[in-house]
C-alpha cells in the first residue's frame, strides 16, 4: 500500500518533470541552425525557395515558436507525439517501433557491465593493494578509455570475420519462418558482441564504484561482528559486505540504466541495431524535430521510469528505507 | 548479355542512409530513387551513351520543329494493385502530380505547354518551344509514373498509399522494417515476359561503412551501390575473393564536384583570387588519394560525359603554386582569412575538404574551416554565410537540366544549397544558357555551350575538382546489374544470380 | 605541503602517473620544436605503416600526414580538451551540488530538477545540438562537453555534502558566526575533494573520446589537431592502416590511465588522515 | 582456584606497523581468566585494552600481529591456530559483544537471521532450529515481544535492545568465554544498568567466564570479580575488584580512581549574593514533524515541550535525562542551530526570538556550543589554529591576531601554542576536546553549551577536561548549560540540574537535592542506575575521600 502511494507520487511528479524537459528540449532543438524543410529539399538536390517554404507550411514551422510549443504541448498531453513529416509516420508509431531493440541492447549490456562489474570489482576489493587488484582496475579502465567503436570492429573482425562465430550486425537474420525459438536464438546470437562491446566500457564504472563501496563496507564495524562469529570470510564477503556495498552501486546503476536508451547511439551504429539511439541521431541531423522531441520525450521517461525503478529496488534492498521523499 | 539468366534467388543490397520513405514521386532523395527504381518506372531509360530506350514507352517520336513528342504506351501494364496502366496515369503524374512535388520536373515542365492522351495508349506533350534535353526528363527519378486511381483527389504528401507503394515496375513492394531492411518481392505479372529474373531484394540498413564493408566480406549482401562504402575501403574490397567492380552506371547523373565560391563580396568577389584558388589546388592527388583514381579531373563547368562538353572552349587552370602565388601577390594579398566551409558528407568529403586547406595553406592563402552538420551546412549555403564551400551536383546529362542552375541569375535565391548559392551572375551567360535551353537543333546549342564555357572558365567562376564515379561493388556471380545510364538506381530488372 | 608531497610519494603508482603526465604535458609543449610543420601538411604517400620510413616513424595517415607529428601537436590539444571541459563541469557541478546538498529543502528539489533535466536528455545529442548551436570551434566543444559532464558532479558533490552538512564541525563554524559561503568553500569542501577528483579524472576519459565522436561527425574544430579527431577520422580506416586508430586510441589510454592514477594519489595525499591509515 | 583457567594469557606482546605511535600495541601482558568469573580490564584509551582482546579473538587489525606469548583457551594456544581452526573456536567456545551497537549489526539483515547465522557458521541444526533457538535467545536476553523481534532489522531496534541482540549471538552457542570489549559506554544510564544486570544473570546460569573491557570504575565495581588495570601497553596492576578499587597500589590506578566523578553535589554557587541573569527561556517549545508518506499522518516528535529556566553568570545548568529526552534539542534550540516552535530565549535580557539572521550572528557570539563528538566536530582538514581563529576571523578580526589569540587559548585550555599548526587526526579525543572548548572560548561568549561534551572520553580525561570547564567559569565567570546522561557529572559539575523526559522537564533544582532527595519516581529511577552504586559503600565511601 505504501509502496502504491509511493510509486504515484513519483509518477506524478515524473510526469512534471518531463513536460519541464519537453519545453527546454523544444527551444533547445529549435535553437540549432537548419530545420527540417531546408534539410529535405537539400536532400532532393534540386529546390527552389517555393518549395521549401511550402513544406515549412506543411511542417506548421511558420507559425510562431511559441504556438508550435502549445500544439505540442498539447499533443504531448494526449499521448500525441506529433508526426515525423520526414519519415510520413506518427512518431509514437516509429519509437515504440524501435524501443524493443534498444531496452534488448541496453538492457543486456546493463546486465552484463553489471553482473560483471560487481564481481570484478568484490574481486578486485578482496585483494586490494595485490596485483589481481591492479589488474582487475586497470584492465576495465583500459576498456573504459578505448574507443567504443574501435572495441566493436574489432571484435566484428575476430569473432564474426575471422572465426565467423557470431553475426556482425543486425538484430536477426532476414528472411525464413524459423519457429519462436530459433527466432529467439537467432536475436540472442547477434545481440552478444554488441551487448558485450557496450557493456565492457560500463563494466570500468561499476568495477570502481564496487570497490570503492566493498573496502569502505568492509571497514564497518558489524564485519568484525561477523568474524567473531565465526562466519567464514567467504559467506562474510558475500553476504554482509557485498550486500552492503551495492546499495551506492544501485544508485548509480539506475542513473546509468535510464542513460543507456538514448546512449547507445555508436553501439546501434557499428552494429547496426535499429534501435532508438540511431533513430535519435538521424533525427538530430536531418532536424525531424517532432521525431527528435518524441525521442527525448520517450527517453525522459525512460529516466524517470528507471529512477522510479531504482528508488523500488533501493527499498527492497536497504529495508531502512521507508519511503524516500 | 552475360550468358543466360538464371531465374530466382535473392540479391542482398545495402542502402544507405535510410529511406525516408519510398514513393519517388515526392521524395528526389538518392536512396529513396535507388529502391523506388525497382517499383516505379518511368516512360523511358538511358543506356551508358544516354541514348533513350523503352520502357514504358514501347516507341516514341519526336516532331521536326522539336515541340511535339508522342509516345507510344506499352500495351497490358498493369499496376501493382492490378488496376491497368493507362495513358490518363502519364498525363496525372506528369501534369498533375510532378508539377506540384518534384521542384526539377517542374521547373523543366515549364516549357510544356500541354499533356494529352488522344487513346488509352498514346501520351502527346507539346511544347511551347524547342527544348533540346526534354527527351533526358523520362528517367524514373525525374518522371515516374505514379497511379492516379489512388492519388488523384488527396493530398499527395499525406496520402498512406506513400507507405506502400504501387508502381508498375518489375518488383512489389514486400516489407519494411525501419532501422533493419525493406523487402521487395518479384512482380509475377511484369508485363515484359521472363523478367526480372530475381525472386525478391533486400536492401540492408546498415549505418557504419566499416559494417557495410563487412557485411559484404562475410557475404551478408552481394551489392554495394556507389557510395555505400568508403573510398579508402574500395580498393581492399576490390580485391577480396569473388569482388567484382565498376564504374559504369554514373553516365546520366554525371556528378561533378567543385568549389563554391561566394561572388557578393570579399576576396571571392576577385577574379584573381578564385584563379589563385584554382591553381592552387591539387587535383590528381585528390582523385588518386581520396577518389581510388577513378573519376576524372575537372576543368570546366561541363562534366565529360555531359552532351556539349567542348574541352577546346575551356580555360584550364592546372595545379601551380607558382602561378597561384604570382596572382595573390599582384592583388596583394595580405593574409586576410577566407572562410571554408566542408561538406559534412562523410569521411572523404572532410578529409578532402583538409587537404584543400593545405594546398591552399601552402601558397599562403589563410583559411579559416567553418565546419557543421549536414543540417547547418544547408543552412549556410542556402542563407549564403560562406566564403567557399565544397559540394556536388548531378548533371544529368544535359546542361539545361543540372549545368545551368548554378551559374544563372534567375537562379539566385536564399534558401537553397543547390541552386546558384555563390550568386555569379552575369547577363551574358543567362542569356547563353537560355539559348542552349531552347536552341534546335543541337548545333545551334553546341555553340551557345560552347560559349558559356569559355566565358565560365575566363571568369573562374567556380573551381571546377572532379567529375566523380562511385563505383559499384559487387559479387561477381551477380549478373547484368548495371544495363543503363542511371546503373542500380534503374531497377534490377535484368539481373540475375549465379 | 612536505607532508602533502610525502604522502602522494609513497603511492608508486601515482608517482608514476604524475612522471606519464609530465612527460606527456613536456610533449606537448615541445611540439613545434619536434615537428615545426604543421601536423596537417601532406608530407609522404598515404596509409605509409609505422616504423618504415624514418621521416615519418609512426606512419603517414590518410593523406600521408605525419602521425607522429599529429600525435605530438594533438596531445596539446587532447589534454586541453581533456582537461578544460572537466573543469567547465567542475566548475558548473561542484557549486549547484554543493548548494543543493548544503541547504536542501527546495533550493536541492528545484536544483536537482535542473540536473534531472540535463541528464534525461541523452548526453550525445546535447553535445551535438550545442556545439551545432554555437558553431564548431575549441570553445564550444570545451563548453558542450563540460555541460554535458556536470550532472553526475554535481550529483556526487551534493550526496557527499548531505553527509558532511550534519557532522558537528558544520554547526560548529554556524555558531563561529561563517558565512554559508565560506562554510561551504572553507569548510565543507575541502573534505569532498576526493571523490572530485577521482571522479574528474574519469571524466578526462570521457570528454577525449566525446570529442573524437563529435569531430567524426563534422563537428570538430577543424583548426587544431587532436587524438580525437585523429581516432575518429582513422574510424573508417581501421581495417587498412590500424596505426592510425590504435596510437591515438593507445595515447587516449595511456593519459586517461595516467591521469586516473595521478587522481587517486591526490585524492589520499589530500587527505591529511591518511598518513595514519597508511602507517 | 587450582583449577585450570579457561583462558590463560602470558607475555602477549602485539607489534603495531612501522610508523603507529609505539612499537608495539601491548607487551609482556598475562592473566588468567577461571569459569565463573568476570575479570575486568580497564586503562585509558590507547592502553591496549582491544587490541588484547582482539589478538585472543584472532581478529588483530590488518598490519598488526601477535610478537610473543600466548594465550591458552583450555590449554590450547589460539595465538598459533590456523584461520580454519581459529574460525571453529569463534563464536562456538568464544563469544564477543562490541561497544557500539549502532553498527555492530549488519543493516540489512533481519536479527533473527543474524542470530541464526552463528549457528550456520558453525554447520549446526537444520534452519527450523536455528530459527526457534534464535528465538530462545532472544527471549532469554529480555527482548520485548520476542516473535516479532526476530523479523526486525537493526534499525527498528534501540541501542539498549540490539546489545541484546548482540549478546545474544555471542552466546548463541554457549561459549565458555564472553569477551565484552565495551558493552555500555555507548548506552544510557538505565539501559547500561539493564545490560549490566543481564550479563551478570547470564554469566550465572552459563557459568561462561567473561573479559569485560571498560574504563568506567563504576562498572568494574559492579560487575567485576577481579581487575587488571592497563597502561600504555602494559598491565600495571592486577587483583581482585574489591583490592583494587579499595586499595590501589600502582599510582596510575589510583589516580584513575580519584578521577572518578564522585557523585556529590559541589554546591559552590549557592553562596553567590546577586545572581546576574544572562540566560532567560521561556515555555520553550520544540516539535519534530516527519512525513512518513503521501497523504499519511506525519510522526510527530515532541522534543522540548515548554521548558523554562534562568542561568546567571558563573552558574551550571546540568540537564539530564535518558536518551531521547531532549536534551540535545533543548540544546540545539538555544543557538538556534534547530529553529524552536514557540516560546521565548532572552539573552541579557533582549529577546532573540523571531530575529533575522543578521542579528542572530551578532549574539550568537555570545553563546558558544562544546560538541559531544571530539572526531566530528573538528573538521579533519584545518589545521588547529585555524580552527579556533575562525570565529574571531569571521567577526573582522585580522588573521594574524586571530591566530594569536588562538594560541594563547590553547594555552588557557592547557595544550602547547605548536598545536596550532596540526591538523585534528594528530590530537587524543581529550585534546580535541580542549581544542573544542578553546574555540568555543575564541569569541568571549557569556555563555556555553556543552552537550555532552565529555561522555566520549574516558575517566582521567574527562576528570580533566570537566576540571578544566569548572575552572574557566569561573575565572572567565561564565554561564553553563551541562547537557549529560552521566549523572555523575552532572552531580559533579553543576549548580543546577533539570532532568528530562520526553522533551518535558520534571524536576529542576540545586544539584544537591537532586541527588540527595530527588522528588520524582523518574529520577530516582536514574540515581539508582548509576554504576558503582549496588557495590557499596566501599567504593562511595573511598570516592568521597
Ligand atoms: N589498526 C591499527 N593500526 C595501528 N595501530 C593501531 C590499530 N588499532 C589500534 N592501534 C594502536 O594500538 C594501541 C592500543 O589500541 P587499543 O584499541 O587496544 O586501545 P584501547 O585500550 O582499546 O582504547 P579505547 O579505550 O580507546 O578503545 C593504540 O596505541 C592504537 O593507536
Ligand atoms: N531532526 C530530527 N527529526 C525528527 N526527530 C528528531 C530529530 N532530532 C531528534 N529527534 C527526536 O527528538 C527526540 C529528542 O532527541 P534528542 O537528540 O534531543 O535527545 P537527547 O536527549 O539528546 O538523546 P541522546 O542522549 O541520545 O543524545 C528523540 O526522540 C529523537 O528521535
Ligand atoms: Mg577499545
Ligand atoms: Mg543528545
Amino acid at each position: 500500500m505504501q509502496t502504491l502511494q509511493f510509486l504515484l507520487w513519483r509518477l506524478a511528479k515524473g510526469i512534471l518533470v518531463v513536460l519541464a524537459i519537453v519545453i527546454l528540449d523544444f527551444f533547445l532543438i529549435h535553437m540549432a541552425p537548419g530545420d527540417p524543410a531546408s534539410v529535405m529539399a537539400g536532400e532532393s538536390g534540386a529546390t527552389d525557395e517555393a518549395f521549401v517554404q511550402q513544406l515549412r507550411v506543411k511542417f506548421g514551422l511558420d507559425q510562431p515558436l511559441t504556438t508550435q510549443l502549445g500544439l505540442y504541448l498539447w499533443g504531448v498531453v494526449r499521448l500525441d507525439l506529433g508526426f515525423s513529416h520526414r519519415q510520413q509516420m506518427p512518431v509514437l508509431d516509429l519509437v515504440l517501433d524501435r524501443l524493443p531493440a534498444t531496452l534488448l541492447l541496453t538492457g543486456a549490456a546493463f546486465v552484463f557491465s553489471l553482473t560483471l562489474g560487481v564481481v570484478l570489482g568484490a574481486w578486485a576489493a578482496a585483494h586490494k593493494g595485490r596485483p589481481l587488484d591492479r589488474i582487475i582496475t586497470t584492465v576495465s579502465l583500459v576498456f573504459y578509455a578505448a574507443p567504443l567503436f574501435w572495441m566493436a570492429l574489432m571484435a566484428v573482425l575476430i569473432f564474426s570475420v575471422w572465426l565467423d562465430w557470431l553475426p556482425a550486425f543486425g538484430i536477426r537474420d532476414v528472411g525464413g519462418d524459423a519457429g519462436l525459438l530459433d527466432r529467439t536464438l537467432d536475436v540472442a546470437r547477434h545481440l552478444v558482441l554488441p551487448a558485450v562491446t557496450l557493456g565492457l566500457f560500463f563494466t570500468a564504472v561499476y568495477v570502481r564504484m564496487t570497490r570503492a563501496s566493498m573496502i569502505e563496507v568492509a571497514r564497518q564495524d558489524f564485519v568484525k561482528t561477523c568474524r567473531a562469529k565465526g562466519l567464514p570470510e567467504r559467506v562474510i564477503l558475500r553476504r554482509h559486505v557485498l550486500r552492503n556495498a551495492v546499495l551506492p552501486v544501485v544508485t548509480l546503476a539506475g542513473l546509468q540504466a535510464g542513460q543507456m536508451v538514448g546512449g547507445a547511439v555508436m553501439t546501434e551504429t557499428v552494429f547496426a541495431w535499429p534501435g532508438i539511439g540511431r533513430l535519435m541521431y538521424e533525427a538530430l541531423i536531418q532536424r525531424d524535430y517532432n521525431l527528435l522531441l518524441g525521442v527525448f520525450v520517450v527517453s525522459a521517461a525512460m529516466v524517470v521510469v528507471f529512477n522510479i525503478l531504482t528508488d523500488l529496488v533501493y527499498r527492497m534492498v536497504d529495508p531502512r528505507i521507508e519511503v524516500s521523499r | 548479355q552475360q550468358g543466360t539468366p538464371k531465374e530466382g534467388g535473392r540479391a542482398n543490397v545495402v542502402i544507405q542512409p535510410e529511406p525516408p520513405g519510398l514513393m519517388v514521386g515526392i521524395l528526389q532523395n538518392a536512396p529513396t530513387q535507388m529502391v523506388a527504381g525497382n517499383i516505379y518506372e518511368g516512360l523511358l531509360r538511358y543506356d551508358e551513351k544516354l541514348q533513350p530506350k523503352p520502357q514504358l514507352a514501347k516507341s516514341w517520336t519526336i516532331s521536326e520543329d522539336g515541340k511535339t513528342y508522342t509516345f507510344k504506351l506499352q500495351p497490358g501494364v498493369k499496376w501493382h494493385d492490378g488496376k491497368p496502366f493507362t495513358a490518363a496515369d502519364v498525363v496525372f503524374s506528369a501534369d498533375v502530380f510532378l508539377r506540384k512535388t518534384n521542384p526539377r520536373t517542374r521547373a523543366s515542365l515549364a516549357y510544356v505547354e500541354s499533356i494529352t492522351a488522344p487513346d488509352d495508349e498514346t501520351v502527346v506533350f507539346q511544347l511551347k518551344q524547342p527544348f533540346g534535353p526534354f527527351i533526358r526528363m523520362f528517367e524514373v527519378g525525374t518522371m515516374p509514373m505514379v497511379p492516379k486511381h489512388i492519388y488523384e483527389g488527396t493530398d499527395f504528401l499525406t496520402n498512406p498509399a506513400n507507405n506502400t507503394p504501387i508502381g508498375t515496375g518489375p518488383f512489389k513492394f514486400g516489407e519494411w522494417v525501419k532501422g533493419s531492411y525493406i523487402k521487395l518481392v518479384k512482380n509475377k505479372d511484369y508485363y515484359e515476359k521472363g523478367k526480372p529474373h530475381l525472386d525478391e531484394i533486400y536492401w540492408h540498413i546498415i549505418p557504419d561503412a566499416a559494417a557495410r564493408a563487412v557485411a559484404f566480406e562475410t557475404g551478408k549482401v552481394d551489392i554495394l551501390p556507389g557510395g555505400s562504402v568508403e573510398n579508402f575501403d574500395i580498393p581492399r574490397l576490390a580485391k577480396t575473393k569473388n569482388a567484382c567492380i565498376t564504374d559504369k552506371g554514373w553516365e546520366f547523373f554525371a556528378p561533378q564536384s567543385w568549389l563554391w565560391f561566394n561572388h557578393r563580396g570579399g576576396l571571392t568577389a576577385d577574379p584573381r583570387f578564385r584563379k589563385a584558388v584554382s591553381y592552387a589546388i591539387d587535383r590528381n592527388f585528390a582523385l588518386d588519394v581520396l577518389w581510388n583514381g577513378m573519376g576524372a579531373v575537372s576543368d570546366g563547368p561541363f562534366a565529360q560525359s555531359t552532351s556539349f562538353r567542348d574541352d577546346k572552349a575551356v580555360v584550364k587552370y592546372p595545379y601551380d603554386p607558382a602561378k597561384a602565388k604570382a596572382l595573390l601577390k599582384e592583388m596583394g594579398y595580405k593574409g586576410e582569412p577566407v572562410r571554408f566551409t566542408p561538406m559534412p558528407y562523410g569521411e572523404t568529403w572532410l578529409r578532402w575538404a583538409e587537404a584543400i586547406k593545405q594546398n591552399l595553406e601552402d601558397v599562403g592563402i589563410k583559411v579559416e574551416m567553418v565546419n557543421t552538420d549536414v543540417a547547418g551546412w544547408n543552412k549556410k549555403l542556402g542563407d549564403w554565410d560562406f566564403d567557399i564551400s565544397i559540394t556536388f551536383l548531378y548533371q544529368y546529362g544535359d546542361p539545361a537540366l543540372g549545368v545551368s542552375r548554378a551559374y544563372i541569375s534567375s537562379n539566385i535565391a536564399k534558401g537553397s544549397p543547390f541552386n546558384n548559392v555563390g550568386g555569379y551572375s552575369n547577363p551574358e551567360v543567362d542569356k547563353l544558357f537560355a539559348e542552349g535551353a531552347v536552341g534546335f537543333p543541337d548545333s545551334e546549342r553546341q555553340k551557345a555551350y560552347s560559349a558559356v564555357q569559355k566565358k565560365l572558365t575566363e571568369d573562374a567562376v567556380y573551381d571546377w575538382l572532379i567529375d566523380l564515379k562511385f563505383p559499384t561493388l559487387t559479387h561477381c556471380n551477380v549478373k547484368n546489374l548495371i544495363t543503363t545510364g542511371i546503373g542500380v538506381n534503374d531497377g534490377f530488372k535484368d539481373a540475375w544470380i549465379e | 605541503m612536505k607532508g602533502f608531497w610525502s604522502r602522494f610519494c609513497r603511492h608508486k603508482a601515482a608517482v608514476a602517473g604524475l612522471v606519464v603526465v609530465v612527460l606527456l604535458v613536456a610533449v606537448a609543449l615541445a611540439a613545434p620544436y619536434l615537428y615545426p610543420a604543421s601536423p596537417w601538411k601532406m608530407v609522404q604517400r598515404p596509409f605509409l605503416a609505422p616504423f618504415v620510413n624514418a621521416a615519418v616513424p609512426l606512419g603517414t595517415d590518410t593523406l600521408g600526414r605525419n602521425v607522429a607529428s599529429g600525435l605530438v601537436h594533438g596531445a596539446r590539444v587532447s589534454l586541453l580538451i581533456g582537461t578544460v571541459s572537466t573543469l567547465v563541469a567542475l566548475v558548473i557541478g561542484v557549486p549547484i551540488g554543493a548548494i543543493a546538498g548544503y541547504f536542501g529543502g527546495i533550493v536541492d528539489d528545484l536544483l536537482m530538477r535542473v540536473t534531472e533535466f540535463f541528464q534525461t536528455v541523452p548526453s550525445f545529442a546535447l553535445a551535438i545540438v550545442l556545439v551545432a548551436i554555437f558553431q564548431p570551434s575549441l570553445v564550444s566543444i570545451v563548453t558542450a562537453i563540460g555541460i554535458v559532464g556536470w550532472p553526475p558532479v554535481a550529483r556526487l558533490v551534493r550526496g557527499e555534502v548531505l553527509a558532511q552538512r550534519k557532522r558537528e564541525y558544520v554547526e560548529a563554524a554556524i555558531l563561529c558566526g561563517q558565512s554559508h559561503f565560506t562554510i561551504i568553500t572553507r569548510q565543507i569542501l575541502p573534505n569532498v575533494v576526493s571523490p572530485i577528483v577521482v571522479l574528474a579524472s574519469l571524466m578526462v576519459a570521457t570528454a577525449i573520446l566525446l570529442e573524437s565522436s563529435l569531430s567524426f561527425l563534422g563537428l570538430g574544430d577543424p583548426s587544431v589537431m587532436s587524438w580525437g579527431y585523429m581516432v575518429g577520422a582513422a574510424r573508417t580506416v581501421v581495417r587498412q592502416a590500424w596505426w592510425l586508430s590504435v596510437l591515438p586510441g593507445l595515447a587516449i589510454v595511456i593519459a586517461v590511465l595516467a591521469i586516473n592514477l595521478v587522481g587517486e594519489g591526490l585524492s589520499e595525499a589530500l587527505d591529511p588522515r591518511s598518513a595514519r591509515d597508511h602507517a | 582456584m587450582s583449577e585450570q583457567p579457561i583462558l590463560s594469557v602470558s607475555g602477549l606482546a602485539i607489534q603495531l606497523p612501522a610508523g603507529a605511535d609505539r612499537l608495539y600495541a601491548v607487551e609482556h601482558v598475562s592473566f588468567d581468566i577461571h569459569r565463573g568469573e568476570t575479570l575486568a580490564i580497564v586503562g585509558e584509551s590507547g592502553s591496549g585494552k582491544s587490541m588484547s582482546a582482539n589478538a585472543v579473538m584472532g581478529l588483530l587489525p590488518p598490519g598488526t600481529r601477535v610478537a610473543q606469548g600466548q594465550a591458552l583457551l583450555e590449554g590450547e594456544d589460539v595465538l598459533r591456530l590456523d584461520p580454519a581452526a581459529m574460525r571453529a573456536i569463534r563464536g562456538r567456545r568464544i563469544g564477543m559483544i562490541f561497544q557500539e551497537p549502532m553498527t555492530a549489526l549488519d543493516p540489512l539483515m533481519r536479527v533473527g537471521e543474524q542470530i541464526a547465522e552463528v549457528f550456520e557458521a558453525h554447520g549446526l541444526y537444520s534452519t527450523a532450529e536455528r530459527r526457534a533457538r534464535a528465538l530462545a535467545l532472544l527471549t532469554e536476553v529480555g527482548i520485548p515481544e520476542p516473535e516479532r523481534a526476530i523479523h526486525a532489522y537493526p534499525f527498528q531496534l534501540s541501542g539498549g535492545q540490539r546489545q541484546r541482540v548482540m549478546i545474544a549471538m555471542a552466546l548463541a552457542l554457549d561459549p565458555v568465554l564472553l569477551i565484552a570489549d565495551e558493552p555500555t559506554t555507548a548506552l544510557d544510564v538505565t539501559t547500561q544498568a539493564q545490560i549490566l544486570k543481564l550479563i551478570r544473570e547470564l554469566q550465572e546460569k552459563h557459568g561462561t567466564a567473561v573479559m569485560f573491557i571498560t574504563h568506567d570504575f563504576g562498572v568494574v565495581a559492579d560487575i567485576a570479580d577481579r581487575v587488571v588495570v592497563m597502561r600504555q601497553g602494559r598491565v600495571v596492576e592486577t587483583g581482585t575488584a574489591t583490592d583494587v578499587l579499595g586499595n590501589p597500589q600502582h599510582e596510575y590506578t589510583q589516580a584513575l580512581i580519584a578521577a572518578i566523578p564522585t557523585g556529590r553535589a559541589a554546591g559552590v554557587a549557592a553562596a553567590k549574593a546577586e545572581r546576574q541573569v544572562v540566560l532567560e527561556v521561556k515555555g520553550l517549545t520544540k516539535t519534530y514533524t516527519s512525513p512518513t508518506g503521501f497523504l499519511k499522518p506525519p510522526r510527530v516528535v515532541h522534543a522540548v515541550r515548554d521548558v523554562s529556566f534562568t542561568l546567571a553568570r558563573g552558574e551550571t545548568l546540568g540537564v539530564v535525562g535518558e536518551s531521547g529526552s531532549g536534551k540535545s534539542s533543548l540544546g540545539r534550540c538555544l543557538v538556534r542551530l534547530i529553529e524552536p516552535d514557540g516560546g521565548s530565549i532572552r539573552v541579557d535580557g533582549q529577546e532573540t526570538m523571531g530575529q533575522s539572521a543578521g542579528q542572530m550572528r551578532l549574539w550568537r557570539r555570545r553563546m558558544q556550543m562544546v560538541f559531544q563528538d571530539p572526531y566530528g566536530s573538528l573538521n579533519p582538514r584545518t589545521r588547529v589554529g585555524r580552527i579556533i581563529a575562525e570565529g574571531p576571523i569571521a567577526a573582522g578580526v585580522p588573521v594574524k591576531e586571530a591566530l594569536q589569540k588562538a594560541g594563547d587559548l590553547l594555552k588557557l585550555v592547557g595544550l602547547d601554542p605548536s598545536a596550532l599548526d596540526r591538523f585534528p587526526h594528530e590530537f587524543s579525543g581529550g585534546q580535541r576536546q580542549r581544542i573544542g572548548i578553546a574555540r568555543a572560548l575564541a569569541l568571549d561568549p557569556e555563555i556555553i553549551i556543552a552537550d555532552e561534551a565529555v561522555s566520549a572520553l574516558d575517566v582521567s580525561i574527562q576528570a580533566q577536561v570537566l576540571r578544566l570547564l569548572a575552572d574557566l567559569k569561573v575565572r572567565l565567570n561564565l554561564a553553563l548549560v551541562f547537557i549529560t546522561h552521566d549523572l555523575r557529572v552532572a552531580a559533579t559539575i553543576c549548580d543546577t540540574v533539570a532532568v528530562m523526559r520526553k522533551g518535558e522537564v520534571v524536576e529542576m533544582g540545586p544539584a544537591a537535592d537532586i541527588f540527595g532527595a530527588p522528588k520524582h519516581e523518574y529520577t530516582r529511577r536514574l540515581i539508582e542506575a548509576i554504576p558503582g552504586r549496588s557495590e557499596g559503600d566501599a567504593f562511595g565511601a573511598r570516592a568521597a575521600v
